[in-house]
C-alpha cells in the first residue's frame, strides 16, 4: 500500500519528535492541537483525505521531493488565514493517479507579519500558479518563484482579499 | 494636335525609356539598402525593355525578335530578384542588416 | 485599336454593376445556404425570403464611419481595398457568356485572367501590411505565399487545357468542347485524346480555385479563430466592404473559369434553353459548392496547405502536362 | 507509393462523406422558432423572476416574515409591512425585487413557508433602462388583479 | 446615444436618414465576444433553434472594426474593464452596447458588501443602450433585445410584442 | 510535420492573443513570443473573469453559495453543485435518499453530454467548421429542454439541495430522456463521420500538443487531458462517490497524448454517459427525493474537509475549512482547467500559432472556471 | 483641338499620356521614397504603366506577361523580403552620404539628357512592317528562330531557382 510506504518516509522527516509523529487523528480533537507537527491519518470518510501532513517550513522541499518520486501529483496550493494565532497556512493537496489512491494533505503554517515558504516549482511545475494565487490571495512570499506577480488579481494590484482582516 | 498622337512616335517611348533608366541609375547610386537597389535595378531594366520593343514596333524588319528579347529580360530579371532576395535574406540573417556598407567585410 | 479601348471602357463600366450585384447576392445566397445546411433559415425577416439583406447590408457599410487607425500607412491603407476589386472587375471583361454576349473578347483572355488574379495577392498584402497590425501582418504573408503556391498547379492545368484548345482564347476553348456533354473537357474520351487524369485535371484545379479565392477550407488569411479576421482587422465600413465583396467577385471567375474550362462554357448537354442560361446555371452550381464546402470543413494549416500543393497538386498537374502533350503528339 | 495514393484516396473518399452528410442536411426540416411569430410555452417550473401569488381576493398571502429577504444570497429582495390596528397578522405593503442582482437560484422560494410566491414565466424582458427591473411585486399583484 | 453623434449623419433629408437608420437597424453586426455564462447563451441565440441570422443579425465580426454592437455577456472585473472601453473604442461609430444578463446590468449575484474586483453594471464605464435581465436570460430575450434597439434605432417596431403568459 | 525548428529568439515579436480573442472562448491573454508563425514562448494572463468567488463563501451561508458554484462552470454546473453539496453532505452527515442520487448522476451525465457538445462545437470551430457547432447546439437544446422542464433553467442549474433536490422528475422527463439517449447516439455516429475521420481534421489534431504523463503530474492535470496521455485517472472510478460504483461503464484511455487523442477521449465519454443514463433511468428506484427531516440550519464541525469529483474538464476538487459557523471559515475551489491550461505555457512552445490555437481548444476552457 | 480629343482617337491619346505619366510618377517614387514598402508600391504602379506603354507598342502578350511576372511574382517577393529581413526601422532609407544625393541627380540628369538627345537628334529610319504581337508569332519565333533564347531561360531560371535555394537555406542553418 502506498499510504504506508510514504507515511514511513515521511517520518523519517522527524526524528526527534517528542510524541508519537504517526498519531490517531480525528476531527474532534480541539483547535490547539491543529498547531501540532507530524503525520497523521485521518479518517477518510469523513475528511475526504488519507495522510495529514503537518510540516515546519524547511521540511517542505523534502517531503513535496519524496511525494513527486511516489507518482503524486499536484492538485492544488491554498491558504488559510488564522488570524488569531497570527499565522498563515499553506496547504498542499496531493492525490494520485492510479487506483491505489492515496490524498494527502501537507500543511506548514509562517507568521502572519513575515510570510515567507519556499516554493516547490521547482520539482512541480504546476505549482507556479498555485503559488502565484496565494501570493494574491493571502500575501505570502514563495521564495525562489521565477515569477512571482499577481495572477488572478490586476497587475498592479496590492492588496490581499482573502486575509480576514482585509476591507475592501 | 500632336500631343495626343505621341503613342505613334518613336522617339517618346525612346524618352520615356531614357527616363525610366536614368531613375534606375540614379537609385543604384543613392539607395544604400540592397532591396532599394534591386528595386532601381528592375527600373533599369524595364527601361531597356521599352527601348527593345520600341525598336521592335517602328523600326526592325522582324516581327518578333524585340518581344522575344523582352521575354528574355524579364527571365533574367526574375532570376535576379530570386537571387538577390534570398542573398538579402541571408545576409539580413547573418549581419541583422540589409545596408550595402555593413557588406563589405564578407566574413560576417 | 482605338475602338477596342472604348469597347473595354464600357464594359469595364458594365461589368462593375455586374460584379457589384453579384458579389452582393452571392453574400445573400451564402448566408441563406449556410442556414439550410445547418437546419436553420437564414435572413428571413428583411423583404421575402430576405432578399433585402444585401442592400440594407450595403447601407449599413456605406454610412459607417470610415475609421483609419493611427499608426497606419494610410495611402496604402486606402488603395489596397480598391486595388482587391478592381482586377476582378476588369477580369470580367473578358469573360463570354454566350458566342455573343462577351463585353470584348480578346485572343489571350485566360493570361489575362490569371495576370489580374496575380494581382489581387498584391493587395492582400498591402492591405495587411498598411494596417501596422500584427495579425493582420502573418495573415497577409499567410495568403501570399498560399496564392503563390496555388497560382503554378493552376496555371499547370489551364497549360493542359490550352493544349487541347491549341488557344488561349476563352471562346476558343468553349467551341473546342462544343457538341454535348461528353465532349467537356473533364471528360477523359473526347476528340481521340483517351486522357484519364482529365476528371483529376478538373479537381486540381476547383481546389486551386478554391484557394485563389481565400475560400475555406483554405481561407487562412482571414483565420477567424487564429487571427481574428486576418488582413483586414483593421478595416471598417466600405474599406471591408471593398475586400469583402472582392472575395466574392473573385468566387465567380473562379467557377466562371472552371464552366469555360473544364465544364464547356455555354454549351448545353441538352438543349433546352439557350447557351447563356446554362452557362449561368453551371457556374451556380459550382458557387453553390463552393459554399456549400465552406460550410462543411474544418480550416487547413499553412504547411498541410503548402505539403498539398507540392507534393500531390503540382506532381499531378506536370504528370498531366505530360501525358496530354504525349497524347495529343500521338493522336 | 502506394501509401501516397492511399492517402490522396481516403482522404478525398473522407471529405465526400463529409459533403454527403452536409447535403443531407440540406432537405433536413428546420428546426427554428421564428421567435416574434411564433413562441414556445415555458415550462411549469421555469423560473423567471418571483411573483407574488394572490389569494382567493387577490390579495397577497405574504405575511411579511422576512424569510425569503433573508435567504436570498444576493439581497435583491426588501419587503416592508405594517401592524393595522387591531390584527393580529402584519399586512404587506411593499415587496421591491431588485431583478438585476437576481440570480434565480430559487431560496426565497424555497424558504417560503406559506406560499406566497411563486416564479413567474417572464422569459424576455429587455429595456433601454435598468430601473424597469426593479419590481414592485405589490404593485404587478394588483395590476394583474384587473 | 445612437445616432445623435453620427459623423456620417450629413444628409439631412428625412426620407434618407429613416432609410440608412432602417438599414442601420436591420444589420446589426456584433461582436464576438463573450465573458461568461450568459456568452453560452449569446451562441445558442445564434445557432439554429433560435437563429439570429434571420434578423440579418448574424454575422459575428471578430474584429471591432467590422462590428455595430457589442454584447456585453457577463462580469465584468476591473481587470478587463480597460481591455472592453479599447473594444468600444475602436468600434466604428454608429455602435450600440448591449448587456446581456444581470452580471453586465448591475454585477448581478457578485455583488456583496466588501466586493474588490467586479464592477457593477457595464453601465459604469459604457453607454449601454439595452439591458436584458436574467441568469442568465433566455435566447429569446436576448432577440427581444436586438427587437428593442432596431425599435430604438428606427422608432417603430416591425414585430409583434410577445406577452409571456 | 513539425521538425525541430530552430528558433531565434532575437527575432521575436510579441503577439497578445486576447482578452478578447474568439480563440480564447472568453477572456483569457496569452502573451506569446513569437518567431515568424512560430511560438517562441507564451505566458498565460488570467484573472479576467476573476469573480471572488471564494471571497463570497467567507460571506454566505451554506445553502446560500450554491447558486455560485453553477456559475463557476456554466457548461457542467451539474457537476460543481454534486461536489458542492457532497461535500457539505459529508461533514455535517447529512443522509441523501436513493432516488436522489440516482436523479443526481443522471442529470450530472446529461449535463457532462452538453459540455462536451459544447466543447465539439467550439473546437470545430476554432478549427474553421462551422455547421458542427450548429448540429452540437442542436442536439444540446434537447438536453436543455428536458433539463429546464425539471430544473427551471437553462444554464446555471440551482437543482441541487442538502439532502436531496429541489424538485423530482416526472415521467416526461423519462421518457424524453430516453428518447435522447436514442437520438443522441445516431448523432455521435453523424459526427464521427463528418468530423473526426475527416482528414483536414485529422491532419490538424494529430500529433499536435503532446503531452506526456510525466507533464501531467508536474501540472496536475487531470480529466480528458490526463486520459488523452495515457492516465487512467477518473475520479468517478478511482474514488467512487455517490452511485457510480453501481454504474457499468468504461473509461476511455488514450496513449498518444495528442489533441486527437484528447478529441477522441471526450467524443468516447459521451457515449459512457449515455451509458450511465440509460443504466440510471433503469434503475431509478421509488422514494422521496429529500430526506424526512431536513436540518434547519447546515453546520459544519470544526476542520477541514476535501472533496473531489469528476467534473467535465477533469477532477475539481473543494475543500472547505469550518470552525463551526453558519458559513465556511475558508473555502477553496480547486478547479481542473486552472491545471490543465497551466500545461500550455510549456508545450505550445515552438509550434505555430495555428496548432497552438487548435491544442488550445483540446483543452477544452471555461474561463470562469479557471479564475474564479 | 477640340475634334479630336472627343474623337476615339484623341482619347486613346490621352489614354497613353496618362499611361506616361503614370510610368514616370511611379518610377520617381520608386527610386525616392523613403519606405522601401513605398517604393515597390511605385514600382508596381510604374509596371502598371509599362505595361500599357508595350500595349501601345501593340504587343498585349507581353504586357500581361509583364505584369503577371513584375507585378504578381517580383514585386510580390520583395515585399515578402522586406517583411522578413527589414525590421521597422530599416524600412526608412536615405542616401549614404549627403553628397551621393546631388550627385546621382546631377549624373543622371546628365545621362537622360544624353539618351534623349541622341534619341531626338537620330534620324530613325522607319519600316512600314508593323511588328506582330500575337502570341502565335512569338511562340512559333521562340520555338524555331530564336530556339536558343528559350533554353538559355529555361536554364537562367533554372540555375536561378537553385541558387536561391542554396544562398536562402544556408543561412537558415547555422
Amino acid at each position: 500500500m502506498i499510504i504506508e510506504t510514504v507515511k514511513d518516509k515521511l517520518r523519517g522527516l522527524f526524528p526527534t519528535a517528542a510524541k508519537p509523529a504517526v498519531a490517531e487523528h480525528e476531527a474532534e480533537k480541539p483547535e490547539a492541537a491543529e498547531a501540532e507537527i507530524g503525520v497523521f491519518d485521518c479518517n477518510y470518510a469523513k475528511r475526504g483525505y488519507h495522510l495529514d501532513v503537518r510540516l515546519s517550513p524547511e521540511q517542505l522541499l523534502t517531503a513535496v521531493g519524496i511525494l513527486f518520486d511516489h507518482g503524486f501529483f499536484i492538485e492544488s496550493i491554498t491558504g488559510v488565514d488564522w488570524i488569531k494565532d497570527g499565522q498563515l497556512e499553506a496547504t498542499y493537496d496531493f492525490c494520485r493517479y492510479d487506483f491505489d489512491l492515496c490524498r494527502i494533505v501537507v500543511r506548514t503554517r509562517t507568521p502572519r507579519a513575515n510570510p515567507i515558504l519556499p516554493t516547490i516549482t521547482g520539482i512541480y511545475s504546476g505549482a507556479s500558479w498555485h503559488e502565484r494565487e496565494t501570493h494574491d490571495f493571502f500575501g505570502i512570499v514563495f521564495e525562489g518563484h521565477p515569477h512571482l506577480i499577481p495572477l488572478l488579481l490586476p497587475e498592479d494590484a496590492d492588496f490581499h482579499p482573502l486575509l480576514k482582516d482585509f476591507k475592501a | 494636335m500632336p500631343l495626343l498622337t505621341l503613342y505613334d512616335q518613336l522617339t517618346v517611348y525612346l524618352v520615356i525609356a531614357a527616363l525610366l533608366f536614368g531613375m534606375g541609375v540614379y537609385g543604384l547610386i543613392t539607395r544604400r539598402t540592397l532591396i532599394g537597389m534591386l528595386i532601381a535595378a528592375e527600373l533599369l531594366l524595364a527601361g531597356a525593355s521599352i527601348n527593345f520593343m520600341a525598336f521592335n514596333r517602328f523600326t526592325a524588319p522582324d516581327p518578333a525578335l524585340g518581344q522575344i528579347f523582352t521575354l528574355f529580360i524579364m527571365a533574367i530579371a526574375a532570376a535576379e530578384a530570386a537571387i538577390g532576395l534570398s542573398i538579402v535574406v541571408a545576409f539580413y540573417r547573418h549581419l541583422k542588416s540589409i545596408e550595402t556598407a555593413d557588406a563589405a567585410h564578407l566574413k560576417g | 485599336m482605338s475602338l477596342t479601348l472604348i469597347n473595354v471602357l464600357a464594359a469595364v463600366i458594365i461589368a462593375i454593376a455586374f460584379v457589384a450585384a453579384n458579389a452582393a447576392y452571392l453574400v445573400w445566397a451564402e448566408r441563406k445556404g449556410a442556414g439550410f445546411i445547418q437546419r436553420r433559415p437564414g435572413p428571413t425577416e428583411n423583404g421575402p425570403w430576405g432578399l433585402l439583406q444585401p442592400p440594407v447590408d450595403g447601407i449599413k457599410l456605406m454610412t459607417k464611419q470610415l475609421l483609419i487607425p493611427g499608426g497606419v500607412d494610410k495611402i496604402i491603407f486606402v488603395i489596397a481595398p480598391v486595388l482587391a476589386m478592381f482586377p476582378s472587375i476588369v477580369s470580367f471583361v473578358t469573360i463570354p457568356f454566350s458566342d455573343t454576349i462577351v463585353a470584348h473578347n480578346i485572343n489571350i483572355g485566360l493570361l489575362m485572367i490569371f495576370v489580374f488574379g496575380s494581382m489581387s495577392a498584391m493587395a492582400i498584402l498591402m492591405g495587411g501590411w498598411s494596417s501596422r497590425n500584427k495579425y493582420s501582418m502573418i495573415s497577409s504573408v499567410r495568403a501570399v505565399s498560399q496564392a503563390v503556391a496555388y497560382e503554378i498547379p493552376m496555371l499547370i492545368t489551364a497549360i493542359t487545357v490550352v493544349m487541347i484548345a491549341g488557344s488561349l482564347d476563352l471562346m476558343e476553348i468553349v467551341h473546342k468542347q462544343s457538341g454535348g456533354f461528353w465532349h467537356w473537357n473533364i471528360w477523359p474520351f473526347q476528340k481521340g485524346l483517351f486522357n484519364i487524369l482529365m476528371p483529376a485535371s478538373f479537381l486540381i484545379f476547383f481546389i486551386c480555385s478554391l484557394a485563389e479565392t481565400n475560400r475555406a477550407p483554405f481561407d487562412l488569411g482571414e483565420a477567424e479563430s487564429e487571427l481574428v479576421a486576418g488582413y483586414h482587422t483593421e478595416y471598417s465600413s466600405m474599406g471591408f466592404g471593398l475586400f469583402f465583396m472582392g472575395e466574392y467577385a473573385n468566387i465567380v471567375i473562379g467557377a466562371c473559369l472552371t464552366t469555360i474550362l473544364f465544364l464547356g462554357g455555354w454549351d448545353c448537354p441538352f438543349g433546352l434553353f439557350p447557351g447563356v442560361w446554362w452557362f449561368i446555371v453551371k457556374i451556380y452550381i459550382l458557387i453553390f459548392t463552393f459554399i456549400w464546402i465552406r460550410w462543411t470543413f474544418p480550416r487547413t494549416t499553412i504547411y498541410s496547405l503548402l505539403n498539398l500543393s507540392w507534393k500531390v497538386l503540382i506532381p499531378i498537374s506536370l504528370f498531366n502536362l505530360l501525358l496530354t502533350a504525349g497524347l495529343l503528339k500521338v493522336f | 507509393m502506394f501509401r501516397y495514393f492511399n492517402d490522396i484516396f481516403s482522404g478525398l473518399w473522407s471529405l465526400f462523406i463529409g459533403l454527403g452528410i452536409t447535403f443531407q442536411e440540406f432537405f433536413k426540416p428546420k428546426i427554428t422558432i421564428h421567435y416574434p411569430h411564433q413562441s414556445i410555452k415555458m415550462t411549469a417550473r421555469y423560473r423567471g423572476h418571483i411573483e407574488l401569488i394572490p389569494g382567493e381576493e387577490g390579495q397577497p398571502l405574504c405575511v411579511v416574515c422576512g424569510m425569503c429577504e433573508k435567504a436570498c444570497p444576493s439581497n435583491c429582495i426588501s419587503i416592508g409591512g405594517e401592524k393595522p390596528e387591531g390584527s393580529k397578522k402584519k399586512v404587506l405593503t411593499s415587496y421591491r425585487l431588485d431583478f438585476t442582482t437576481c440570480s434565480l437560484c430559487g431560496s426565497c422560494v424555497d424558504s417560503c413557508n406559506f406560499g406566497a410566491i411563486r416564479f413567474s414565466k417572464e422569459y424576455n424582458l429587455a429595456s433601454t433602462r435598468k430601473e424597469d427591473f426593479h419590481f414592485d411585486l405589490l404593485k404587478r399583484l394588483e395590476e394583474s388583479k384587473q | 446615444m445612437g445616432t445623435e453623434n453620427i459623423p456620417a449623419s450629413l444628409i439631412h433629408f428625412a426620407s434618407a436618414d429613416k432609410l440608412i437608420n432602417l438599414g442601420r437597424a436591420n444589420s446589426l453586426w456584433p461582436l464576438t465576444f463573450g465573458i461568461a455564462c450568459c456568452a453560452i447563451e449569446m451562441m445558442a441565440t445564434g445557432c439554429a433553434r433560435f437563429d439570429l441570422a434571420r434578423f440579418g443579425a448574424e454575422v459575428f465580426r471578430p474584429s471591432p472594426r467590422q462590428s455595430d454592437v457589442m454584447i456585453v455577456a457577463g462580469t465584468v472585473n476591473k481587470k478587463m474593464a480597460p481591455g472592453i472601453k479599447t473594444l468600444y473604442d475602436q468600434m466604428p461609430e454608429p455602435k450600440w452596447v448591449i448587456a446581456l444578463g444581470n452580471c453586465a446590468i448591475s454585477g448581478g449575484p457578485f455583488v456583496f458588501e466588501g466586493q474588490y474586483n467586479i464592477i457593477e453594471g457595464a453601465d459604469k464605464f459604457l453607454p449601454v443602450d439595452i439591458y436584458i435581465p436574467g441568469c442568465p436570460p433566455r435566447p429569446e430575450a436576448l432577440i427581444e433585445g436586438i427587437i428593442e434597439l432596431e425599435y430604438k434605432i428606427t422608432g417603430w417596431r416591425r414585430w409583434p410584442k410577445v406577452v409571456a403568459e | 510535420m513539425s521538425e525541430p525548428i530552430v528558433l531565434q529568439p532575437d527575432e521575436t515579436f510579441i503577439l497578445n492573443v486576447g482578452p478578447q480573442h474568439p480563440a480564447t472562448h472568453g477572456v483569457l491573454r496569452v502573451k506569446m513570443t513569437m518567431d515568424g508563425e512560430y511560438i517562441y514562448n507564451a505566458e498565460t494572463v488570467i484573472g479576467y473573469i476573476h469573480r471572488m468567488h471564494e471571497k463570497m463563501a467567507e460571506n454566505r451561508t451554506y445553502p446560500q453559495y450554491l447558486p455560485n458554484l453553477s456559475r463557476l462552470d456554466y457548461l457542467s454546473a451539474m457537476a460543481y453543485c454534486h461536489g458542492y453539496v457532497l461535500a457539505v453532505e459529508k461533514a455535517a452527515a447529512v443522509e441523501v435518499p436513493e432516488r436522489a442520487e440516482y436523479i443526481r448522476a443522471i442529470t450530472v451525465e446529461m449535463n457532462r453530454i452538453s459540455s462536451h457538445l459544447v466543447w465539439f462545437g467550439a473546437f470545430v470551430m476554432d478549427l474553421g467548421g462551422f455547421s458542427p457547432l450548429m448540429y452540437a447546439f442542436d442536439d444540446r437544446e434537447q438536453i436543455l429542454d428536458l433539463l429546464e422542464a425539471v430544473t427551471g433553467s437553462r444554464l446555471t442549474y440551482c437543482y441541487f439541495r442538502f439532502g436531496g433536490l429541489y424538485n423530482d422528475v416526472d415521467d416526461d422527463f423519462i421518457e424524453g430522456t430516453r428518447r435522447f439517449v436514442k437520438r443522441m447516439r445516431k448523432s455521435l455516429k453523424m459526427y464521427h463521420k463528418l468530423v473526426t475521420t475527416n482528414v483536414i481534421l485529422m491532419k490538424r489534431l494529430m500529433g499536435i500538443g503532446p503531452v506526456s504523463a510525466e507533464m501531467c503530474q508536474r501540472y496536475g492535470a487531470t480529466g480528458p487531458v490526463a486520459r488523452g496521455s495515457g492516465i487512467n485517472y477518473d475520479v468517478r472510478r478511482n474514488e467512487p462517490y455517490s452511485v457510480y460504483p453501481e454504474f457499468d461503464f468504461d473509461i476511455p484511455v488514450y496513449n498518444e497524448g495528442d489533441s486527437y487523442a484528447r478529441y477522441k477521449v471526450r467524443m468516447e465519454e459521451m457515449e459512457q454517459s449515455l451509458r450511465i443514463i440509460e443504466q440510471g433511468l433503469d434503475k431509478l428506484p421509488d422514494g422521496p427525493i429529500n430526506p424526512e427531516k431536513k436540518p434547519k440550519t447546515i453546520k459544519l464541525p470544526p476542520g477541514d474537509y476535501y472533496t473531489a469529483v469528476e467534473a467535465g474538464r477533469g477532477s475539481f476538487g473543494i475543500r472547505i475549512v469550518s470552525n463551526g459557523d453558519k458559513s465556511p471559515y475558508r473555502l477553496k475551489l480547486r478547479s481542473p482547467t486552472y491545471s490543465n491550461m497551466h500545461l500550455f505555457d510549456e508545450a505550445c512552445r515552438g509550434m505555430l500559432i495555428a496548432d497552438a490555437l487548435a491544442f488550445m481548444g483540446s483543452l477544452d476552457l471555461v474561463i470562469p472556471e479557471m479564475d474564479r | 483641338m477640340m475634334k479630336t480629343l472627343f474623337s476615339a482617337d484623341g482619347l486613346v491619346g490621352l489614354l497613353f499620356l496618362f499611361n506616361l505619366i503614370v510610368t514616370v510618377v511611379g518610377g520617381i517614387v520608386a527610386c525616392n521614397a523613403e519606405r522601401l514598402v513605398r517604393a515597390v508600391i511605385g514600382l508596381v504602379v510604374c509596371f502598371v504603366g509599362v505595361a500599357g506603354i508595350y500595349f501601345f507598342l501593340n504587343s498585349p502578350f507581353i504586357a500581361m506577361m509583364h505584369i503577371l511576372i513584375y507585378i504578381g511574382a517580383v514585386a510580390v517577393a520583395i515585399s515578402f523580403a522586406i517583411m522578413l529581413a527589414a525590421p521597422e526601422e530599416k524600412m526608412r532609407t536615405g542616401p549614404t552620404s549627403p553628397l551621393s544625393g546631388p550627385i546621382g541627380l546631377i549624373s543622371t540628369l546628365l545621362l537622360i539628357s544624353g539618351l534623349v538627345s541622341l534619341a531626338l537628334k537620330t534620324e530613325w529610319t522607319s519600316v512600314t512592317k508593323i511588328n506582330d504581337g500575337s502570341v502565335k508569332t512569338i511562340g512559333i519565333q521562340l520555338l524555331t528562330n530564336h530556339s536558343m533564347v528559350f533554353e538559355l531561360i529555361s536554364i537562367v531560371l533554372l540555375l536561378a531557382i537553385l541558387g536561391a535555394l542554396v544562398i536562402a537555406r544556408g543561412g537558415r542553418e547555422e
